[in-house]
Parts: C-alpha cells; sequence; structure tokens
C-alpha cells in the first residue's frame, strides 16, 4: 500500500485541498470562519486517532497539546515579538515535550488507567498555567492589535492563519495515512491488537507507544498556536477544555478510529451536526441533547463508525478506502 | 485544627460520592462520565422535594435514591449493557452521551443560575472547633451509607453477587448468576450514591446545573487513591482529599492545591494503580 | 554450537516454587521435547526463556551470548520466536498482516514489501494461503493455531519455542503439523516443543525433558524416558496404580 | 437477526437526514414600507453554560430599547428616512470556541450595522478581533476588564466602568466609615475579570496606606471555601474585598457568615446586587456589592445640567417601568447595561443623523452625556481607545433586620445614596 499506488489516500487529500481553497478563491470570510472550525477538527482528530485509532491507547486529556502550544505560541509572539511561523514551531516542539516526558511514564499504565491519567495531566497543566505568571496566570495572555501588522493588518493575518491551517489539516492526513501505511504503524496496530504478543514478536513496545503519542501532539500543538493567535487572547480555562477534548474523542468514533478517512468524515460530520444545530431556531436550545442523542445511537449501532461500518457493509470497498 | 475536622467532614460527602464511581467501576470496569450530572441532579431532586413539597430535606433523599436507583438501572439497560464488553472507548461514550443528554435536559429544565437550600441548623463549638450542622450532619449519613453498602455487599445475597461479578463475571455466570439483572443493579446503586450525594451536598452548598463536573473530577482522584472498586476505600480515599483541600491551603496560596492534587492523582495511578487500600487488580 | 543453554534456571512466585534449577544444554538443528502434567512449569520454563519472566537464580545463554533478564522483544529480534499456548492472533487485521508483523519485527528486520513476499510464502507453507485476505478473527482454533506457527516463522528464528499446537487438533492435523516440524527442522531451525499428544512429540523430539513440580526428573532420548518410573508416577499419579496400569499396557502393547 | 440491521439502516438514515436538513436554514424575509430602514444588531447570548444567567439579562435589556424605540417609530435619519432596529443573536455557549465563527455571520451574512459584545471579558476580546476587522463598531456590556481596550481596538465602546474601578470605590467608602481600620484582605477568582479588579484595589489601597494583609485567589468552581476563610481569618482583616462572579460570591458569603468570622466590612464582587442573593439569608446581611446600575439611584435632569451634562434617555422610573412590564421582574444591572448600550447608539445615530460608521465613531468619541444608567464618556487615548471613563460605580449594602426582611440600600456614591453605610456589618 504504498503511497503511489493508494488511489482513496489521494482522493482524500485532493478532496480536502480542494475544498479548503475554496474560500480563498471567493474570498468569502463568512464561508472562511465555518470551514476553520472544520478544517481544525480534522486536522486534530486526525492526530489524536494516531494514539487512539492506531495504538488502542484512549487519551482522554489530548486538548492539553493543543493548550500548551497555544500558550508557549502565544508567549513566543506577546513577550518576544516573534514571528507567527517561529512561534508554531515552538508550539510543536513543545507539546512534542511533552508528550515524549509523560509518555515514557503514564504509557506503561494501560485501558481506562491511561485514559483517567490524561485527564489528569491536562487537570494538573491547567492549574499549573493558572499560577504561572510568566503565562499570564488566572488572566492567561492577550495579543495587542498591532501584532497583526507585520502580516498586513487582521484581514490578512486571519487569511494567512486559515491558509496554514489547510496546510496542517493536510499534513495530519499525509502523516495519518503514512503512519498507517508503514512497518511502524504495523507495530502500533499489533500492539492495539494484543500488546504482550506484540512484544513477544519484536515490538519495542514502549518506544513505539511514546513514538505515537509524540507523532499525535506536534500537529495539535501547532494548532493551538494557530487558534490562539486567530483568537488574540487565551486563558486557561478555555485552553485546557476537558469537554472539547472528548469531542474529539467523539469525532473519531463516530467517523472510526484506526481508519484514515474515519477522523476526517467524524469530525467534519460532527462540526456541521454542532453547527446546523447551534443555528438552526428548531433544535437551538436542546442542541446539547440532540448531539447527545445522536452519540448514544452511533455508540450502540455503529460502533466501529461510519468507516467501519461501510467497510464491513461492503468488503470491496476496503481496498479503497483507507 | 479546625482545618483538620473541615476536611474531615467534607471528605465524607466526597468519598460518598466517588463510592458510586468506584462500585461502577469496579463492577463492571465501567468509567461513569455521567456522574457529575447525577450528582446534580441529586442536589436537584432533594432542592425541588424540600422547596416545592416543603419535606424535610434528610427524608427527601431517601426518596431521591430510590429513584436514582431505578434511574440508573433504566440508564444501564438503554445505553451501557449493549456496550459493556466492546471496548472501553464505547462505554466511556455511552456514558458521555449519557451525560450530554441529561446536561441538556438540565440546562433547558433549570438554567443554570445557582439554587440553594436555606437550611440553617446553626453550628456546635467544641473547643476552638466551630462545625456546622449541616456538615456534620452530611457527613454521618455518608458513613452510615458507606457501613451500610459494605454491610450490604458482605452480608446479602445480591452483595455476594455483586462481589462475585467484581472479582470474575465469567466464573460468576457459570455457577448461576443472573449476571444482567444484577449488573443493572449495581449500576442502579452507583446511581443512587450519587444522587445522595448530591443531595447531601445540597444541604450546605449552593450548586447549579454545572457544578456535577467538579465533583466528577474529584471522584476520579479519590477512586485511584481509595483503590479501584473497593467501597470502603473511596470513603478512606475522600477522607484523604478533604484533609488535602483543608490543610494545603495552610501552607501554599489555595490556587496551587489543584495542582498537587492533580499532580498526586498521576503519581498513584503511575505507581500504586491498587490505590492507598488497595484491592481489586 | 549451542543454541542454547539453560543452567540453574529457578524461578519462584512468591513462595511457590515454579522452576528449581533446570539445566539443559541445546545443539543446534535439535528438536527438543518438553513433557509433564498440568502445572509441572512447562509454560513457566518457556516464559523465562523468552525473557517474559525474570529468573530468581540461574542464567541462560542464547548462541553464546548470557540473555538472562534480557526483554522478550530483544530475544525476539536476536532470533527466539515463540507461539503461545492460548493463541493471540492480532484479531483486526489480515492474515497476512498478522504474518508480516511477525517477519517485520523477527531476527531479519524486513521492511513492508519484503516481509509481504515472506508472508506469502510461510501462509503457503503452512496452508493458509487462501484465508490471508481474511481478518484473523475469522478463522477457527486450528487455523489460529497455524497461524501462530506461520507467525513464528515468518520471524526466520535460530529457535523456535512452540506451546501446545497441536492441542485440539485431530489425527490428520496432527500428521500434517508433524511433516511441517520435520521441514521446520530440515531448514536448520532448532525447536523446543511442549506437547501432551505422547505420539507425537515421540515421532518428532530428538531428546526429551521430564518435569514435574518446576524440577528436572528425567532427561534422554524419547524411548528410555518413558519406562522411567518416575515419569510415570509423575503422569499416573501414585505408584501402585502406575504398576497395575503399568502391566495391563504393557501386554496390549499400545504405545 | 433481522430486526438489528433494520435499527442500524433507521439510525443512519436519522444521522443523513439531519445532516441534510442543514442545508437550508431558512431565513423569512418581512416586507418593509419602502423609506423605512432595518438596522441590525448582532451579538450572541450564552443560552447554555456557566454564563447564562446574566447574559439572558443583559438580552433583555437590549430587545426592551428595540422594542421602545421601534414602537416610537425608529429613529429619523437626516436623509428622511427611518430605521427601525432588529437583534439578531446565536448561543456561544458560553465558550470562546464559536465566537469568532458567530459574529463573522453576524458582520457578514446578518450586515449586522452594530455590535454587542457577549457576556464576559475573555468571549468579547474574541469579538473584538472580528469587529475591529471588519469595521464594525462594538459595544462591550458585561465585559469589564481593562485589557481588552488596551489592545489597539479602535472600534470597540465600553459602557461598563472598567474592572480597575470597581472596587476602589469600597476602599473611600472603608476610609469614611472607618477612618481607623488598616488591614485589609483582597480575594479573587481565578479568572480574567476578577483578577484585573483584585489587583487594582490592592494597587489603590496600598497607595492610601492600608495594609493589604491577604492577597489570593482561589479556583473557579470552587465550592468548599472552608479552608480558605480559615487562612483569611488567621490574617485578621478589619475588611475583605473581592470575589468573582455570582455562585462562588454566594458560597463565599454564606460560609464566611457560617464560620462567624470576625470583620467589619465585607464588599464581594456581582453576587450582592442580585436580589437572590438574599436567599442565603442571614448570611447576607450587611454585605455589600459594587453595581454599574441600581432601580434606586436616579441621575437626573437637573443633577446633568449641574456637572453641564445633557440629560439623554428615559429616567430611572420610565426603563424599570419598561422592563417590569415586559419580564415581569425588577431590573438589574446587567439588564440596565444591555439597555444603556442602545441608548449610545440610539444618541449617536440621532445626533449624526445617520448610519455611516465613521460618523457614528466620531460621534461616540466626543460622547458626553448622563443618562439613566450614569455619566457615559469614552477615553479615546490611542491606548486604552473606548475605555469607560464617565460613568462610576454604585455600592449596594444589604442593610436590616435579617428575621424580618433585608432591603439593598445604595450607600456610595453619596449624592445618589438612599441610605448610611452599616459599619460594622453585624
Amino acid at each position: 500500500m504504498s503511497l503511489r499506488r493508494a488511489p482513496g489516500f489521494w482522493l482524500l487529500l485532493a478532496v480536502t485541498l480542494a475544498i479548503g481553497l475554496l474560500p480563498i478563491v471567493t474570498g468569502n470570510p463568512m464561508v472562511r470562519e465555518t470551514l476553520y472550525t472544520i478544517y481544525l477538527a480534522i486536522a486534530l482528530a486526525g492526530s489524536l486517532n494516531i494514539i487512539l485509532g492506531y495504538t488502542g491507547y484512549i487519551s482522554f486529556g489530548h486538548v492539553v497539546f493543543f493548550g500548551l502550544g497555544g500558550y508557549v505560541g502565544l508567549y513566543l509572539i506577546s513577550s518576544f515579538n516573534t514571528s507567527i511561523w517561529l512561534a508554531i514551531l515552538a508550539g510543536g516542539v513543545a507539546a512534542g515535550l511533552l508528550a515524549f516526558l509523560l509518555g515514557s511514564a503514564i504509557l506503561r499504565l494501560r485501558g481506562a488507567y491511561f485514559a483517567l491519567a490524561t485527564i489528569g495531566i491536562n487537570e494538573a497543566m491547567r492549574a499549573f498555567v493558572n499560577n504561572f505568571p510568566p503565562f499570564g496566570g488566572p488572566t492567561g495572555i492577550s495579543l495587542h492589535f498591532s501584532v497583526y501588522q507585520p502580516y498586513g493588518g487582521a484581514t490578512q493575518a486571519l487569511w494567512l492563519d486559515y491558509g496554514i491551517l489547510v496546510a496542517l489539516t493536510l499534513a495530519s492526513i499525509l502523516l495519518s495515512y503514512l503512519v498507517k501505511s508503514s512497518k511502524f504503524g504495523l507495530g502500533l496496530m499489533a500492539i492495539r491488537e494484543d500488546e504482550d504478543a506484540a512484544e513477544v514478536m519484536g515490538i519495542h513496545t514502549t518506544q513505539s507507544k511514546t513514538w505515537a503519542y509524540l507523532l499525535s501532539a506536534i500537529i495539535p500543538g501547532m494548532l493551538g498556536v494557530l487558534y490562539y493567535f486567530k483568537n488574540s487572547s487565551i486563558e486557561p480555562s478555555d485552553a485546557f477544555n476537558l469537554a472539547s477534548s472528548i469531542e474529539l474523542l467523539v469525532m473519531v468514533m463516530l467517523g472510526g478510529s484506526g481508519t484514515v478517512l474515519g477522523p476526517v468524515i467524524g469530525a467534519a460530520g460532527y462540526e456541521i451536526l454542532r453547527g446546523y444545530l447551534l443555528l438552526s431556531r428548531l433544535f437551538r436550545d436542546i442542541q446539547l441533547t440532540v448531539s447527545g442523542l445522536l452519540l448514544l445511537l452511533v455508540v450502540l449501532f455503529i460502533p466501529q463508525g461510519a468507516v467501519g461500518w461501510l467497510t464491513r457493509r461492503y468488503p470491496r470497498l476496503r481496498q479503497v478506502i483507507i | 485544627m479546625q482545618y483538620l475536622v473541615d476536611g474531615l467532614l467534607i471528605g465524607c460527602v466526597y468519598g460518598l460520592a466517588a463510592m458510586g464511581m468506584t462500585l461502577i467501576w469496579g463492577v463492571m470496569d465501567v468509567i461513569n462520565l455521567a456522574h457529575g450530572i447525577m450528582i446534580t441532579l441529586g442536589s436537584f431532586g432533594v432542592y425541588l422535594l424540600a422547596t416545592s413539597l416543603g419535606m424535610n430535606p434528610y427524608l427527601a433523599l431517601i426518596i431521591a435514591g430510590a429513584v436514582g436507583l431505578l434511574a440508573g438501572m433504566g440508564i444501564y439497560k438503554i445505553a451501557i449493557q449493549k456496550v459493556l464488553d466492546t471496548s472501553h472507548l464505547s462505554t466511556l461514550l455511552a456514558t458521555f452521551s449519557v451525560n450530554m443528554i441529561l446536561l441538556g435536559l438540565a440546562t433547558q429544565a433549570f438554567s443554570t443560575n445557582p439554587r440553594s437550600l436555606d437550611i440553617d441548623l446553626g453550628s456546635i463549638t467544641i473547643g476552638s472547633v466551630t462545625v456546622q450542622v449541616t456538615r456534620l450532619l452530611a457527613a454521618l449519613v455518608s458513613v452510615l451509607i458507606a457501613a451500610g453498602l459494605t454491610l450490604f455487599l458482605k452480608r446479602t445475597t445480591p452483595g455476594k453477587y455483586i462481589r462475585a461479578i467484581t472479582d470474575n463475571r465469567a466464573a460468576a455466570e457459570l455457577v448461576g448468576i443472573p449476571s444482567q439483572r444484577m449488573l443493572a443493579f449495581s449500576f442502579g446503586l452507583g446511581t443512587l450514591l450519587a444522587v445522595m450525594a448530591g443531595g447531601l451536598i445540597a444541604t450546605f452548598f449552593p450548586f447549579t446545573v454545572l457544578s456535577g463536573d467538579a465533583y466528577q473530577l474529584k471522584s476520579f482522584v479519590i477512586v485511584v487513591l481509595g483503590g479501584l472498586g473497593n467501597p470502603i476505600g473511596a470513603l478512606l480515599g475522600g477522607l484523604v482529599l478533604g484533609v488535602l483541600e483543608g490543610i494545603l491551603p495552610a501552607f501554599m496560596s489555595t490556587s496551587w492545591v489543584p495542582v498537587i492534587e492533580f499532580v498526586l492523582f498521576v503519581v498513584i495511578l503511575l505507581f500504586k494503580p491498587t490505590g492507598l487500600f488497595g484491592v481489586k487488580k | 554450537m549451542n543454541v542454547l543453554q539453560v543452567s540453574g534456571v529457578t524461578k519462584k512466585f512468591g513462595g511457590l516454587k515454579a522452576l528449581t534449577n533446570v539445566t539443559f544444554d541445546m545443539p543446534e538443528g535439535q528438536v527438543l521435547g518438553v513433557i509433564g502434567p498440568n502445572g509441572a512449569g512447562k509454560t513457566t520454563l518457556f516464559n523465562v526463556i523468552n525473557g517474559i519472566f525474570h529468573p530468581e537464580e540461574g542464567r541462560i545463554v542464547f548462541r553464546e551470548q548470557d540473555v538472562t533478564g534480557m526483554r522478550p522483544d530483544r530475544l525476539a529480534r536476536l532470533g527466539l520466536a515463540r507461539t503461545h499456548q492460548i493463541v493471540r492472533p492480532l484479531n483486526e487485521l489480515t492474515v497476512r498482516e498478522n504474518v508480516m508483523a511477525g517477519a517485520c519485527f523477527g531476527r531479519e528486520d524486513h521492511g513492508l514489501k519484503a516481509a509481504g513476499a515472506i508472508a506469502d510464502e510461510v501462509l503457503e507453507f503452512v496452508g493458509l494461503a487462501d484465508h490471508s485476505r481474511q481478518l484473523a478473527s475469522s478463522l477457527n482454533i486450528a487455523e489460529k493455531k497455524r497461524l501462530e506457527m506461520a507467525r513464528a516463522l515468518a520471524a526466520r528464528p535460530y529457535l523456535l519455542l512452540r506451546d501446545e499446537v497441536l492441542a485440539g487438533l485431530d489425527l490428520a492435523e496432527i500428521a500434517i503439523m508433524i511433516t511441517a516440524i520435520r521441514q521446520i527442522r530440515a531448514r536448520g531451525v532448532s525447536i523446543i516443543i511442549i506437547e501432551h499428544v505422547m505420539q507425537a512429540i515421540m515421532q518428532v523430539s530428538d531428546r526429551l525433558i521430564v518435569l514435574d513440580y518446576g524440577q528436572q526428573i528425567a532427561e534422554g532420548k524419547p524411548e528410555d524416558g518413558m519406562q522411567d518410573s518416575r515419569v510415570i508416577e509423575a503422569y499416573l499419579g501414585n505408584p501402585e496404580l502406575a504398576k497395575k496400569l503399568m502391566g495391563s499396557e504393557l501386554d496390549d502393547g499400545a504405545a | 437477526m433481522r430486526p438489528k440491521p433494520l435499527l442500524r439502516r433507521v439510525v443512519i438514515l436519522l444521522i443523513i437526514l439531519s445532516l441534510a436538513a442543514c442545508s437550508r436554514p431558512g431565513e423569512e424575509q418581512q416586507a418593509l414600507p419602502e423609506n423605512e430602514l432595518r438596522a441590525v444588531i448582532g451579538f450572541t447570548v450564552s443560552k447554555t453554560g456557566s454564563l447564562n444567567v446574566e447574559s439572558t439579562r443583559q438580552t433583555n435589556g437590549l430587545e426592551l430599547w428595540i422594542k421602545q424605540i421601534n414602537e416610537a417609530g425608529g429613529i429619523k435619519l437626516k436623509d428622511g428616512r427611518v430605521v427601525k432596529f432588529e437583534a439578531k443573536f446565536y448561543d456561544d455557549e458560553s465558550q470562546k470556541d464559536r465566537v469568532q465563527q458567530l459574529y463573522t455571520r453576524l458582520a457578514i451574512k446578518d450586515n449586522a450595522a452594530f455590535l454587542v459584545s457577549p457576556y464576559s471579558s475573555g468571549l468579547a476580546d474574541a469579538a473584538a478581533v472580528v469587529a475591529e476587522q471588519y469595521s464594525k463598531i462594538m459595544i462591550t456590556t458585561g465585559a469589564a476588564s481593562d485589557s481588552t481596550y488596551q489592545r489597539g481596538f479602535s472600534m470597540v465602546y465600553q459602557v461598563y466602568s472598567p474592572a480597575s474601578r470597581y472596587l476602589t470605590g469600597a476602599v473611600d467608602l472603608l476610609k469614611a466609615g472607618d477612618p481607623a481600620a488598616r488591614r485589609i484582605a483582597i480575594i479573587h477568582e481565578n479568572d480574567k475579570f476578577s483578577t484585573d479588579v483584585a489587583n487594582a484595589v490592592k494597587a489603590y489601597a496600598v497607595d492610601l496606606g492600608y495594609e493589604v494583609v491577604f492577597f489570593e485567589g482561589y479556583d473557579t468552581g470552587t465550592s468548599d471555601f472552608a479552608p480558605f476563610i480559615n487562612k483569611i481569618e488567621s490574617s485578621s482583616p478589619d475588611a475583605i474585598l473581592g470575589g468573582g462572579h455570582f455562585q462562588d460570591g454566594t458560597t463565599f458569603a454564606k460560609q464566611l457568615y457560617e464560620k462567624q468570622v470576625a470583620v467589619k466590612m465585607v464588599a464581594l464582587l456581582v453576587a450582592p446586587p442580585e436580589d437572590s442573593f438574599v436567599e442565603i439569608g442571614d448570611a447576607a446581611q450587611g454585605i455589600i456589592g459594587p453595581s454599574q446600575w441600581e432601580p434606586q439611584v436616579n441621575f437626573t435632569a437637573e443633577g446633568a445640567a449641574k456637572q453641564n451634562l445633557s440629560y439623554f434617555g428615559p429616567s430611572s422610573a420610565e426603563f424599570i417601568a419598561g422592563y417590569q412590564a415586559l419580564f415581569q421582574e425588577a431590573p438589574t444591572y446587567h439588564a440596565a447595561g444591555g439597555y444603556a448600550a442602545g441608548l449610545i447608539l440610539q444618541q449617536a445615530i440621532e445626533s449624526t443623523g445617520s448610519l455611516d460608521t465613521v460618523q457614528i465613531k466620531a460621534a461616540l468619541d466626543q460622547m458626553n452625556i448622563m443618562t439613566f444608567f450614569g455619566h457615559i464618556l469614552f477615553d479615546t487615548h490611542p491606548d486604552s481607545h473606548g475605555l469607560q471613563v464617565g460613568h462610576s460605580m454604585v455600592y449596594i449594602q444589604w442593610q436590616g433586620d435579617p428575621s424580618l426582611s433585608l432591603e439593598k440600600e445604595v450607600i456610595w456614591p453619596l449624592e445618589g445614596a438612599t441610605a448610611e453605610l452599616v459599619y460594622p456589618l453585624r
């Protein structure tokens, strides 16, 4: 399943790019904003899938990388006036470092214990940042409006921000595919299926898991910088919000964990649905309940997610859908 | 000294809240993400019974508990039973969807403005320690319920069934224990404990639809502290957390306390997953 | 050169002595049978050899390298492969992917393409070629056992540990398996086998070790090993019953 | 197993149906008489999430203004056309994630003429970026923190007194009430607004020679303040200033009373001005709270004239009557803030006779009027543009016999006071 002969993958990449460029071509900021939340979700869900879908480790508090990246990026921009590019890089590195340091410790835990440990880390990070003066403590960091000047004012800056996001989303899909079709990916999936058997087969489980966790953290770290640069301010309760982390799990589950296409469909479908429920007059007040109900139906009747259901229902599709 | 007593009292109630979670987790290896909203609904249940029917809150507690038991069994049948043996992810998301549904309905019904049960039973002063009667009562009731639960698990046949299932569900089924019914019952029991804890909390704290989440996080910490699936462990874990929250502020600024709490939580998970008081794998 | 040297290995779980002072050498290319009643410590011996358990005393030398206490994955990469008593297939992966995993992470550390070729070849060898696109979970127990063996073989091991691969198979399948073992041996792979199917292990093993309560009570050629009274007693319990049965059994001449 | 696949097909159908339904959210357009213009005022409200209460009241205030202005026939513009107003709002779930998406939608798709900020400073910051970018004027109400106006925005105007002037009046109150008092304890919820207030009042108190014996934050959502109160008690302060939002404020006040802490003055943010604060019974006695506006305070045309300011808009009594009629409850300062936001826009449009953003912006820059809400004057200095410098806080205290009924009395500023400060509080 090398890169050249994977039609499903190139198709997915092409479609994501095409839709992503739509607002840039039409220049319509409203479409851009709607697509912004969707592409952010796709990139985050795609990254989470590497540790959740491929390796079978339920990272509950995955938002901690998004929040930390955001904080590091904004700290650099607000204090040292660095360029957005350097800040994004720093955000990614910080998240990667955290994943690496934590990984070797908590990856020894399995199943529910690992999930709880990630919750613990997210809450500990939120409480820590709340008391950490350089990150602005409870008031967080807010950027002066002039920070957009070097990029040609706010409007240009937001378009640039969006452009980078589309690029990062494509990168996350590429990374997801490369990992899945590589030997490293095969090792991860073996760990997911039966970690002890994988070890006996010769897979260095701790190292592979730590690498998977690291890979699943870098892009969220970068996305954090993008998102909070656009918002021009960041607060602890906002950056380490457990609810949005659980939403990521829902997206991967909805789409089909352990596949490349799954998180993309899951994230897009979930965000469109939530967006619609929020704006529609009919569901507006009970949109939380309706989303909950739909999630329950999916968990009960289509646990393997949309992609899983499709490949089970039509096995021939398995070659095309990745 | 005052710090210690405050910590112990609130610790009992935290323990009770966590007991529901540890029971469900121990028996069916499911982390109940709807635990927080159940605690909140417990508070609202007692609040409504007390204000609209003028019922004594502690009596309302029992009714709320009974309703909680039935509701819990219902939720188990609808949402949990089907995904019980599938992946952790499915059970986690199943309980999370229940949380979303209940939270959506509760926000719709009660909106998010805070309510408080104005029960003023005054306070007693023993030596240098002044203690609120409502808190004392809440702590006593928590300990009573904990004892009741332990007796129930040890002495009664359904209690033994539940413990058998906790150890090894397959084996329990082999010897003819109606596991599905017992699982539904234990999920109901877990809900009952959560609802009662919520009711007790309502007697001395104001609460809103959203206050459940904070208690859910605390319950996670306590369950791990006390040892998975061990009700008495949960109570002791609750006491430890309560004392910690009481003592720590004396040594550092209060906003550092959550940092210590969660770091401790991760450390215990790493090095002593069976918790301080052990039991279960 | 000895492919494996186990000397004075003792393994304790709390008070229980699972293995006491087990010592044997294994020349290259040999098939060693390990027999003994249930709970004698056979699988524990395997778990000690392949690094899952670390012995309290004694040393394990694998191809002149002291590997005592080494992690299972490093041992696997040195060329030691193993099948499990209770099959552990990678359920959500296809049969081919299962075997490819063995090839990828075994001794020769192949890339995906090469591993794919090896997988096809090995699947052919164990007769699972037509199932290669199916999910491992869709196989029956006998096929899963063969899958385990294929996965271990794909790793191109020097030493193969087989834990009760024949259990639960019918006579025809056992015959196939025996020829397979002979062919593997012909390729120069040394094998240690744990089996309860006596006639199979008799035909295939060059040497036998008998374990009882973690102690090595007999060692030697398959034929003379069986006569040793302690071996019979270990299997059949009290000596008198053994004698009575021994008497009647010998007359019938059943092996 | 016949039924299972059928059930599954139904579920899939349901999801596809709801996805498809979202492609055409119908927008109905009313017909408009020819010379009438309809200007949209866009904002988000927290229908769900923690800010639901205050945010809904703020929306009520704004909707009252829109209803009244439309019934009065709208505003006549210079070019003879008459403009009426329409509110357009979405639920921001008290979370920042969707604020920018929703405000972009308001600015572009709904073509809002003017924007009003969501409730709370954090969300207002995110919305301000969008307002500035599409150069739409945004009136912020319910967003008190100063930092929003030190970030180079030019289109954002603040109705509320900023956080930095929230509790300074309480220190003046203490100085007037008990010149001997020296020791102040300052507490704050760990969030943007409360921390801004705490830092500002600490600097102000230290300047006046007070000793700040305790200065600490507590985690948002704290419900057990016992350990916190024990620590405050050990620093034996004369007065406790600070707080956070409504829920923690009430909880803190209740537990402070339960633990019978000997303190002479307590001033808490946000909670005391709320009528439901009295639900905590005796614990509410003597508690002081800063408020942006109170029904009892009446700024009058005469008072305005004395400070040579022109008075604009309805009197307090008229506003209260209008609000009571529409919502059957007494207005709080959130509602007054929402109404005042509308009033400010009305004055700017009437004085310029146009909806043109540049002219409205100019009108706002030199606006200096007295309204029922208080004095409105915007700072135009570039690095604090739009900060409200005219409006001053009003301080209330719950006074009376707790067993009978506690009344909310205005005790500061003296010219608007309806009762004397009760000191010490019990």
